[in-house]
């Protein structure tokens, strides 16, 4: 029954949705299904209610956090769910023809089911985290509904400001709830609530309390946070008409009652949300009479009753409570009525400007009367529900026990009495009596009556609780407070007189001095002239200006797109990280490290590699020089290898170093020749500053592990590469075998290097830096010759293929020496003739590579059902030429093969190719004199 | 077959990528449709083996997978728990709506989409899966080759100064891992995780100090990847012309850093007898906190969509390394979750952005001024559910991470994290809702004059749908995720399991180790 | 000198190579060496813009010692003019006329032309009809162009008509 | 003495390695430096030779002849860059 | 011998980081390319240093760790070689790619600045 | 060892070490490109050639068998096939740099020559010291 309940706005805000064709009474019709049929169920579960029980129900969601699907209809929730629901068909119905024809009328009923729903759920919500979760739902959904009018700026930022506020609130209340959770080690509300003490006592309890009521305070406008209220004005006034009188902003002074038995009855409680109440309740009304804005009024008012309102909870005597609800309750209905006649007079008049309306009661005399009455309930005049729940207040009022308090709240009251009167005298003079209205382009005529209805049912409702509270409303309040407090209630009367005592005396001389305010504020100053200051708002555009400008600022100058940066930083982290930490370590090796002794031809050796180094720097802007110098460095480093044990990377360091020079040669010829001097001479201090220090580190690093005695795993592989990898060249065997599986991701890797530089190249046109002039040179010697090397080198290939896994060489090196001379051939011989002879799709030869080293691994899974890449081993008996040793990790050497060499040549073959732009001219080269073309 | 093949799931989901990725670049010049059908045989294999694998791991076995039948210290061991099995489970769930979102016609585009698409992915799922630090470091390489042409194939002007950033930064950062792997295993002597923790328990002061430097080299290449502060900066640029398909699926690369950082700091540096124990976590914690706020503030400051999307990748890649800083079950676990979450919605997003970038004519990306707009009311509503999402309002899933992350942090921190995580969401908030307003509520009626752009075509409709449905589901069937991402907390934090495991996993044919 | 075996001298070449490299006569080795000596002239002959035509082969054998025992005999004189006075070289330019026609004839001379000291061919006009050599101590131009067409240009005509 | 003769060798290639090393970084011109890279290369053949003998090994033959075989081929791409900037047309 | 080792990949090192740290692709790659030499000698490194024992088997030694210098470091750099190739071979594209299209081969839109 | 193979090599080691240091002494004393390119390109090549022949004989000797050693003629061969394509390639890059250096054509014809622009400060020019 509750799910259904709940679920009903939101299955209608579907519904509406979905069906955007039908009219737009139809769509209406559909959206008042969910609060009528939701006030039937309720109807239908009101004796239960009232009779004190509970109706539960609980659906597990997220359990390990303790979210639970938890509802829970007390009297509390029924109370505001009736409020939700009531209040929501009478402003469907006041929507239905307040909407303009060509308004987008599904989306508004989606958007306001869709805050009926998340209200609903956060009443009925039986788990506090669930609670939160539907409080955010209806920051999100009003931030829709006040942004409806999108076209409109001052929509737009009153959503925003909503949205802001209400939303930090809600993540505030958020960890408040999360807080509670960890004392009382649930979130249900009636574990919640048998825990009080714990709560209280608990040292977080601080914590909870402040980010709770940053939850409420936001969320119902309370003084700071109250300026988004006004601002949110700038909705729909049907929007305004639920959100701001029943609702949203109830939606904090419900939580303030929903969590009343827990969190209150200590001293910081009282004194806070009682400060913090009074505060609003001045505020608001003092605001309000200044304002000339219709809605901006009502706005304003809505913040002092909602202060009166948290308040009274603040004071957190039982009645204090009764009287909170009670005038929830009331505000609700006056409110509500006098949005929807504001809207109605918007409606017809086109302007909510005091200053331009006037002397209304003529021409709307149904609205007037109406708005009339329900003004005065607001101002608290006997026979109306308003007074009764200002009697209640007042009296609680005198009898607050602290004495400072009693008088701040006492004076408090009484103020607000007399402002409250003030603004509403204002809002009936200016709108119905005197001159006017003024400069309103239409002409001015009551709505339809279903417009009217539902104002009217409001005021007589505040009619019905002013007379008769105890037969009307005391069922209702009663069972809600019982939500509250309990099912022990103190003992209070409804009663419209209770003889003349001091809050009776309070009243009427508010009433009095209202309107003598009202008078002499008008004589002393001209309220219409007083300018409308949005202090708020201004404070909330110059923060969050202030937020984006700091973001964009910070943002700008941490990230502005320099790789540079990006990279220093890096140095930067590596130092810090990796090289700090190392000294200590480093210095122990410094002490203890002894080397090897190093023959002259070693240091020669040293000498070659640093001096080509640092001239690498010191030339590097000169290209072409810089990548012949870096030649002799990738050689040197290769002698290295040779020297110290591994022939293996000298052989794949020397065949790599010559296919990326010619990468860098085909490179070159589309980059400048020299680099431009763009650092500055800071810059490059500080860069070789710390180019030194991570080249220190690095060093010592290298050095302290060098000297230190190894304890490795190598000794095994040594052993086994034989007898289980069946080869003799143990790095080989590693390399298929051992970890085969890092080949192939490597080959992989090499595969998609190729397919990456041939989508890059493709259908590139890139003019080359300079075109020399003339046809392109022939050179038939060197042809000559490098073709009478090339079966040579297919030979040598073969070679170092076959003999890889027991002596150097193997796939990766093999594939190189093919693709070496196959290059030469397209530098020698141009590419369109080598690729006119040999018509190579390269992209196929590294997708065979592939599969062939993937089918060569998967092979023993399927045959034998050992792990990918097991490898095998067999000794053939061929005729005439005898055993033929067979190893299977032979085949995944042939897809390293086919990878590398397609991938190299892909790449090579793909850079050479590259075309020039179609349309633009070639770079004319001016000839050096003595020279011509050929 | 399948029977046969079930000893073999931790090696699967690298296989049949590998093997589709080259069925499809063999097949390249027979046309997009039998590209699409091999692209799509392959995710639909791969999406049986990632199943059946997510079965396996949820026992709570952790499978050793030796390749070569090695033992794991001298080959390379694959390793399938929980945590392993739950992120291919994330990537493939990812991939395929990736790739229905590509499969709209930038497939078309791009040249070698398909091969390369399945060869990331082989990357990715192999970096998950292995347990040899080497091997972590080539798929590494795998997955960033291959985002390299997907990022850049088709694309020319900005785009390409971009990927250069990209391209020489993570060499860089690639680099950096090989120097620190070098120390690694002279100081260490291995590379199988496992076998490297074992001896990092042991240390003598003097080596402590070397592998304490070696680790911070490698932490500095897993933050890199992760685009910690300081090293994000080249993020943004780069994701934000990404095209939309790759910048999506780019939303679970930042976690392979993240993921390798949980892992090895865990297993290799974790919470041993060594002196090394987790010496990582306060550095990672703090700046994941200042991350997080910056990125937050480059999410306000972003002038572009994609932008945006990019500095949110950021800020959730820092608000796991909070998660996973704290190193508790539930902190861990809640970041899992969070993981999780926010790669399907951050990727959502980049879809969406781009869809929203399709309707809005010449406006296109900017965020700076408010241009026409082809009304969509379905794409409002995907901004708005991601939107809600990815600031971690309820009820979406962002929520329900950020609240088991706010619920877990331990008493001492919990003042700042819940400072600067409640702080960056309103500011995230606000962001997009800025976002929002401007593009949506800002936008001028389309200009009659001007042809109106097409709407989005179905398969990028069904992509980005898909993907914050993902997000949908983590919310409403939220519960076994966050159980299971517990679980895999747990344990990733017991490392003594894992090692137990690699001990008792022995080679069926070969003699294991002494 | 069929479409499968292009160049006999190639594929014996190959061949040796093949047995050289691996430095092992087993039948196997044979076998695998003339697969290669078959395959890789086929392969290579893909690229090839002209074929060679060989006409007296022998004489390569008395042209090979000749440049050899040049080559020895002309180093010393080098290795004793780099390491004299640099004063006393006199380098120059010559062009050679050419009557070799045949490219691979014009490719041996100009690679013995480099290889024996004193003298470098440094380029081939484009109708193939002059060498440009540079001699590193050039005394009579006229009397080396003489002896590079008496020496060596002579025995390649014969060797490639 | 033979392997006296090996080890003075070694290092009389090594100082021939420095002068050439000498060329290619000192310059003037690029076909200098081009110069001085290629008979880098050719000795560091004779050096991997002579470390061979030294060592008694043969495991450095591959190296020495693929050096022989390929050494040459940056020589060509640098001079044929100077030629013609485009050195694949 | 391991002083001089260490001092090349120091200098390498530090030299590739400068180069690294210019503003111009074509620095950045060169950068790129003397710091994989020091990468990949320092991998090496972290076998020890051997003369003369390279890991290729011979008949009748026995096949100890003394005998023959550590083989995991040389596939170790055997694989870094190659990918840093791949690497470079993209990064060399993407550069002329992005000089073609943007007009500068300077590696940043905004010229340089500082951190 | 047998004495006279030990003189033997030794002679061949002396004689090859020292080519191999003339050409490299000539590449650095020499003034002039084209004086320089002689060295190399010939010294050296047959330095190596000694060098490679005294290890054919020293491997023969030590019982590496004759068959292995002998391979070591290929680095020989392919070092004669190739130093010609270098030395020939660099004259003509040199020239190409310097096209006042080469002469015209005894009968009067212009040869082709290949024109080449200055490719900016230093990349391929520089000051070029002698006649350079
Ligand atoms: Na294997
Ligand atoms: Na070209």
């Amino acid at each position: 029954m509750l799910e259904l309940l709940l679920a009903l706005p939101f299955l209608m805000a579907a519904w509406v949705l979905l069906a955007r064709n039908v009219s737009r009474r139809t769509t209406a019709w559909l959206a008042g299904v969910a609060p009528l049929a939701g006030l039937a169920i309720l109807i239908a579960l009101t004796p239960a209610v009232l009779g004190g029980e509970v109706p539960q129900v609980s659906h597990p969601w997220i359990e390990p956090l303790g979210l639970a699907f938890s509802l829970r209809l007390d009297g509390l929730a029924w109370m505001f769910a009736s409020m939700v629901l009531a209040i929501g068909a009478l402003v469907v119905m006041y929507a239905r023809y307040y909407l303009d024809a060509r308004e987008d009328a599904p989306k508004f009923f989606a958007y306001l089911l869709l805050f009926m729903g998340a209200m609903l759920g956060m009443v009925l919500a039986g788990n506090l985290l669930l609670l939160a979760v539907f409080w955010e739902l209806t920051s999100i959904s009003s931030f829709l509904l006040i942004g409806y009018w999108s076209h409109d700026r001052e929509a737009r930022e009153g959503a925003r400001m909503a949205l802001t506020i209400t939303g930090a609130g809600g993540l505030a209340l958020l960890g408040g709830v999360i807080l509670i959770g960890q004392v009382v080690g649930s979130y249900e509300l009636d574990a919640v609530f048998a825990a009080r003490e714990a709560i209280q006592a608990a040292p977080t309890y601080p914590a909870i309390l402040a980010l709770v009521l940053a939850g409420i305070f936001t969320k119902s406008a309370q003084f700071p946070f109250h300026f988004w209220l006004p601002h949110a004005m700038a909705a729909p006034t049907p929007v305004s008409a639920y959100l701001h009188s029943a609702t949203m902003v109830k939606a904090g002074v419900f939580l303030l009652a929903r969590l009343h038995p827990a969190l209150a009855g200590t001293e910081m409680f009282f004194y806070v949300v009682t400060s913090v109440g009074a505060a609003t309740l001045l505020v608001g009304a003092w605001n309000a009479i200044f304002q000339h804005d219709l809605k901006g009024l009502l706005a304003y008012s809505t913040i002092s009753h909602l202060g009166l309102i948290t308040l009274l909870f603040g004071l957190s005597t039982p009645l204090a409570v009764v009287a909170g609800l009670f005038h929830i309750l009331n505000h609700a209905t006056f409110k509500a009525s006098l949005f929807m006649a504001a809207g109605i007079i918007d409606h017809e008049t086109g302007t909510r400007d005091m200053r331009r309306l006037g002397n209304l009661r003529g021409l709307l005399p149904t609205t007037s009367a109406l708005a009339i009455i329900a003004t005065l309930a607001m101002a608290g005049i006997p026979l109306l529900n308003g007074f009764l729940s200002k009697e209640m207040f007042f009296a609680q009022a005198l009898e607050v026990p602290s004495d400072t308090m009693r008088i701040v709240v006492t004076v408090a009251a009484f103020l607000a009495g007399i402002l409250g009167v003030a603004y509403s005298l204002r809002f009936v003079h200016d709108t119905f009596f005197g001159d006017g209205p003024r400069a309103v382009e239409r002409e001015v005529h009551e709505p339809p009556l279903f417009m009217r209805a539902p104002v009217g049912i409001l005021v007589v409702v505040c009619l019905a609780v002013g007379i008769a509270p105890a037969w009307t409303i005391a069922p209702a309040l009663e069972a809600a407070a019982r939500g509250v407090l309990g099912p022990d209630l103190p003992e209070y009367s409804l009663a419209l007189w209770h003889g003349i005592n001091l809050p009776l005396l309070m009243s009427l001389g508010g009433i009095v001095g209202g309107v003598v305010l009202y008078f002499g504020l008008r004589r002393l100053f001209n309220v219409h002239a007083i300018a409308r200051r949005a202090f708020g708002r201004h404070l909330f555009r110059i923060n969050t200006r202030a937020v984006l400008g700091v973001a964009r600022r910070f943002t700008f100058r941490v990230t502005n797109g320099s790789l540079q940066r990006s990279l220093w930083w890096v140095v930067v982290a590596v130092v810090a990280l990796g090289l700090v930490p190392a000294v200590p370590g480093l210095l122990a090796s410094v002490e203890a490290g002894a080397g090897q002794p190093m023959p002259p031809i070693g240091w020669a050796l040293c000498v070659l590699l640093l001096a080509a180094t640092a001239t690498t720097v010191a030339l590097h802007r000169q290209r072409l020089v810089a990548l012949i110098v870096v030649g002799a460095v990738g050689l040197g480093v290769s002698v290295v290898f040779v020297f110290l044990s591994a022939p293996d990377l000298a052989l794949t360091q020397l065949l790599v170093e010559m296919v990326t020079v010619a990468l860098m040669l085909l490179a070159l010829n589309y980059l400048p020749q020299e680099s431009l001097k763009s650092n500055t001479r800071a810059r490059r201090w500080r860069d070789a500053a710390i180019a030194l220090v991570a080249g220190t580190g690095i060093g010592g690093l290298a050095y302290a592990v060098m000297t230190r005695p190894a304890d490795t795993v190598a000794g095994e592989l040594l052993a086994r590469s034989l007898p289980e990898g069946y080869g003799s060249n143990v790095v080989n065997v590693i390399l298929v075998d051992f970890r085969g599986f890092d080949t192939l991701g490597e080959i992989t890797v090499f595969g998609i290097a190729g397919l990456v530089v041939h989508a890059l190249l493709r259908r590139a046109r890139i003019a080359a830096t300079e075109v020399m002039p003339g046809e392109p040179d022939r050179l038939p010697m060197p042809a000559n010759l490098s073709h009478l090397l090339f079966p040579f080198a297919l030979a040598v290939s073969a070679y170092l293929f076959l003999r890889g896994h027991n002596q150097p060489g193997g796939g990766f090196i093999a594939g190189l020496v093919l693709a070496i001379p196959l290059l030469l051939q397209y530098v020698l011989l141009g590419s369109r003739y080598v690729e006119s002879r040999m018509g190579f799709d390269y992209t196929r030869w590294i997708g065979i590579g592939l599969i062939v080293a993937l089918l060569t691994g998967v092979a023993p899974m399927l045959l034998f059902g050992l792990p990918f890449l097991t490898s095998g081993h067999a000794e053939p008996r061929l005729p005439l030429i005898g055993e033929v040793p067979l190893a299977s990790a032979m085949g995944f050497d042939i897809g390293v093969y086919l990878v590398v060499f397609g991938g190299a040549m892909l790449i090579l073959s793909m850079m050479g190719t590259v075309k020039p732009p179609k349309a633009r001219k070639k770079r004319v080269v001016t000839l050096p004199s003595g020279a011509e073309a050929s | 077959m399948l029977q046969a093949l079930s000893p073999h799931l931790p090696v699967l989901p690298i296989l049949l990528p590998l093997l589709f990725g080259a069925v499809a670049l063999m097949f390249e010049r027979r046309g997009i449709g039998l590209q699409r059908a091999i692209g799509w045989t392959g995710m639909l294999a791969l999406l049986l083996a990632v199943g059946a694998l997510l079965a396996q791991a949820d026992t709570g076995a952790i499978t050793f997978y030796l390749l070569g039948d090695w033992p794991a210290r001298l080959g390379i061991a694959l390793v399938a728990d929980r945590l392993s099995a739950g992120l291919v489970a994330t990537t493939t769930l990812l991939a395929v709506a990736c790739l229905l979102y590509a499969c709209a016609g930038w497939d078309r585009r791009a040249r070698h989409f398909h091969g390369l698409f399945q060869l990331q992915l082989a990357g990715l799922n192999g970096a998950f899966l292995t347990g040899d630090l080497f091997n972590l470091f080539v798929f590494f390489e795998v997955m960033l080759i291959a985002s390299y042409g997907l990022l850049l194939s088709g694309g020319r002007g900005a785009r390409m100064r971009a990927g250069l950033h990209y391209v020489v930064f993570n060499i860089t950062a690639s680099t950096l891992f090989l120097v620190a792997l070098g120390l690694l295993y002279g100081l260490l002597g291995s590379l199988n995780m496992a076998e490297m923790g074992a001896r990092v328990a042991v240390l003598s002061p003097d080596d402590a100090a070397l592998v304490r430097a070696a680790s911070g080299l490698l932490l500095v290449v897993f933050c890199a990847k992760a685009a910690l502060l300081p090293l994000y900066l080249w993020l943004p640029n780069a994701y934000a012309r990404a095209p939309a398909a790759v910048a999506a699926l780019f939303a679970i690369m930042t976690k392979v850093g993240v993921y390798s950082v949980l892992r090895v700091y865990t297993l290799v540096f974790g919470d041993g007898p060594g002196e090394l124990a987790g010496w990582a976590w306060p550095w990672l914690f703090w700046t994941g906190l200042l991350t997080l706020l910056l990125a937050t503030l480059g999410a306000l400051a972003a002038s572009t969509l994609r932008m945006l999307v990019a500095y949110l990748v950021i800020a959730s890649a820092a608000t796991l390394f909070i998660a996973f800083a704290l190193s508790t079950p539930a902190t861990v676990g809640a970041g899992l979750y969070y993981l999780v979450h926010s790669t399907f919605v951050t990727a959502g997003l980049f879809l969406v952005m781009d869809l929203i970038r399709g309707q809005r004519g010449r406006a296109g990306d900017a965020l700076d001024y408010a241009g026409p707009l082809r009304r969509n009311a379905p794409l409002g509503a995907l901004f708005g559910i991601g939107a809600v999402s990815v600031a971690g309002l309820p009820p979406l899933s962002g929520f329900i991470g950020k609240a088991l992350l706010l619920d877990a942090v331990p008493d001492g921190y919990r003042m700042w994290v819940w400072g600067t995580v409640l702080l960056t969401s309103l500011l995230t908030l606000v962001a997009l809702a800025r976002t929002g307003s401007q593009v949506f509520w800002r936008a001028e009626p389309w200009p009659a004059d001007v042809r109106p752009p097409s709407p989005p075509l179905r398969a990028q409709w069904a992509g980005a749908g898909l993907l914050l449905a993902y997000g949908i589901g983590l919310t409403l069937w939220g519960a076994p995720v966050v159980r299971y991402a517990q679980a895999a907390a747990q344990q990733v934090l017991e490392p003594a399991a894992y090692m137990q495991a690699a001990r008792e996993r022995t080679p069926q044919i070969r003699e294991p180790s002494p | 000198m069929n479409r499968l075996l292009p160049s006999p001298p190639l594929s014996v070449a190959v061949f040796v190579l093949w047995l050289l490299l691996v430095g092992d006569f087993s039948p196997g080795q044979l076998a695998l060496a003339a697969v290669m000596a078959l395959l890789l002239p086929l392969l290579a002959g893909l690229l090839q813009p002209e074929r060679a035509h060989f006409g007296r082969t022998r004489t390569i054998l008395v042209l090979s010692r000749r440049v050899l025992w040049d080559m020895l005999l002309s180093n010393i004189e080098v290795a004793r003019r780099i390491l004299g006075p640099e004063r006393a070289l006199t380098p120059g330019f010559i062009w050679v006329p050419l009557d070799l026609q045949n490219i691979h004839g014009i490719t041996a001379l100009a690679s013995i032309i480099t290889l024996t000291p004193g003298t470098l061919s440094a380029e081939l006009t484009e109708d193939r009809r002059h060498l440009l050599v540079h001699a590193f101590n050039l005394k009579d131009a006229d009397a080396t162009v003489a002896e590079i067409k008496a020496r060596y240009e002579a025995p390649l005509k014969e060797i490639f008509p | 003495m033979t392997d006296i003769a090996v080890l003075v060798a070694l290092h009389v290639v090594g100082l021939a390695m420095l002068m050439s090393l000498w060329r290619l970084l000192r310059g003037p011109t690029v076909p200098d430096r081009i110069l001085g890279l290629d008979t880098l290369y050719v000795n560091t053949i004779a050096a991997l030779i002579l470390f061979g003998m030294y060592l008694r090994s043969s495991v450095f033959f591959e190296a020495a002849l693929v050096i022989a075989m390929l050494g040459f081929v940056g020589t060509v791409m640098l001079s044929k860059y100077v030629l013609r900037r485009d050195i694949v047309e | 011998m391991e002083l001089a080792l260490a001092l090349v990949i120091g200098a390498l090192t530090a030299a590739g980081v400068y180069l690294l740290l210019r503003s111009r692709s074509f620095d950045m790659i060169l950068g790129l390319t003397l710091l994989s030499y020091a990468t990949n000698l320092l991998i090496f490194s972290a076998g020890r240093l051997v003369v003369g024992k390279p890991p290729v088997l011979k008949p009748g030694v026995e096949t100890v760790l003394a005998n023959y210098t550590d083989p995991l470091p040389q596939a170790l750099v055997l694989t870094a070689i190659v990918i840093a190739f791949a690497m470079t071979a993209v990064t060399i594209v993407v550069a002329m790619r992005s000089r073609a299209d943007n007009g500068d081969d300077h590696v940043d839109a905004g010229g340089e600045g500082m951190p | 060892m047998s004495p006279v193979l030990d003189i033997a090599l030794t002679a061949l080691l002396a004689i090859g070490s020292f080519f191999v240091l003339v050409g490299s002494l000539g590449l650095v004393k020499l003034s002039d490109f084209l004086k320089r390119l002689h060295g190399p390109t010939k010294a050296t090549t047959l330095g190596v050639g000694c060098i490679l022949v005294a290890s054919i004989g020293y491997h023969a000797w030590l019982g590496d068998g004759l068959a292995l050693g002998l391979r070591e003629i290929l680095i020989t061969v392919f070092l004669f096939i190739t130093a010609p394509i270098s030395a020939h390639l660099m004259a003509r890059a040199a020239l190409a740099l310097a096209p006042d250096q080469r002469p015209t054509l005894p009968d009067g014809e212009t040869p082709e020559a290949p024109a080449v622009p200055e490719p900016g400060e230093g990349s391929a020019g520089g000051d070029g010291d002698g006649r350079g």
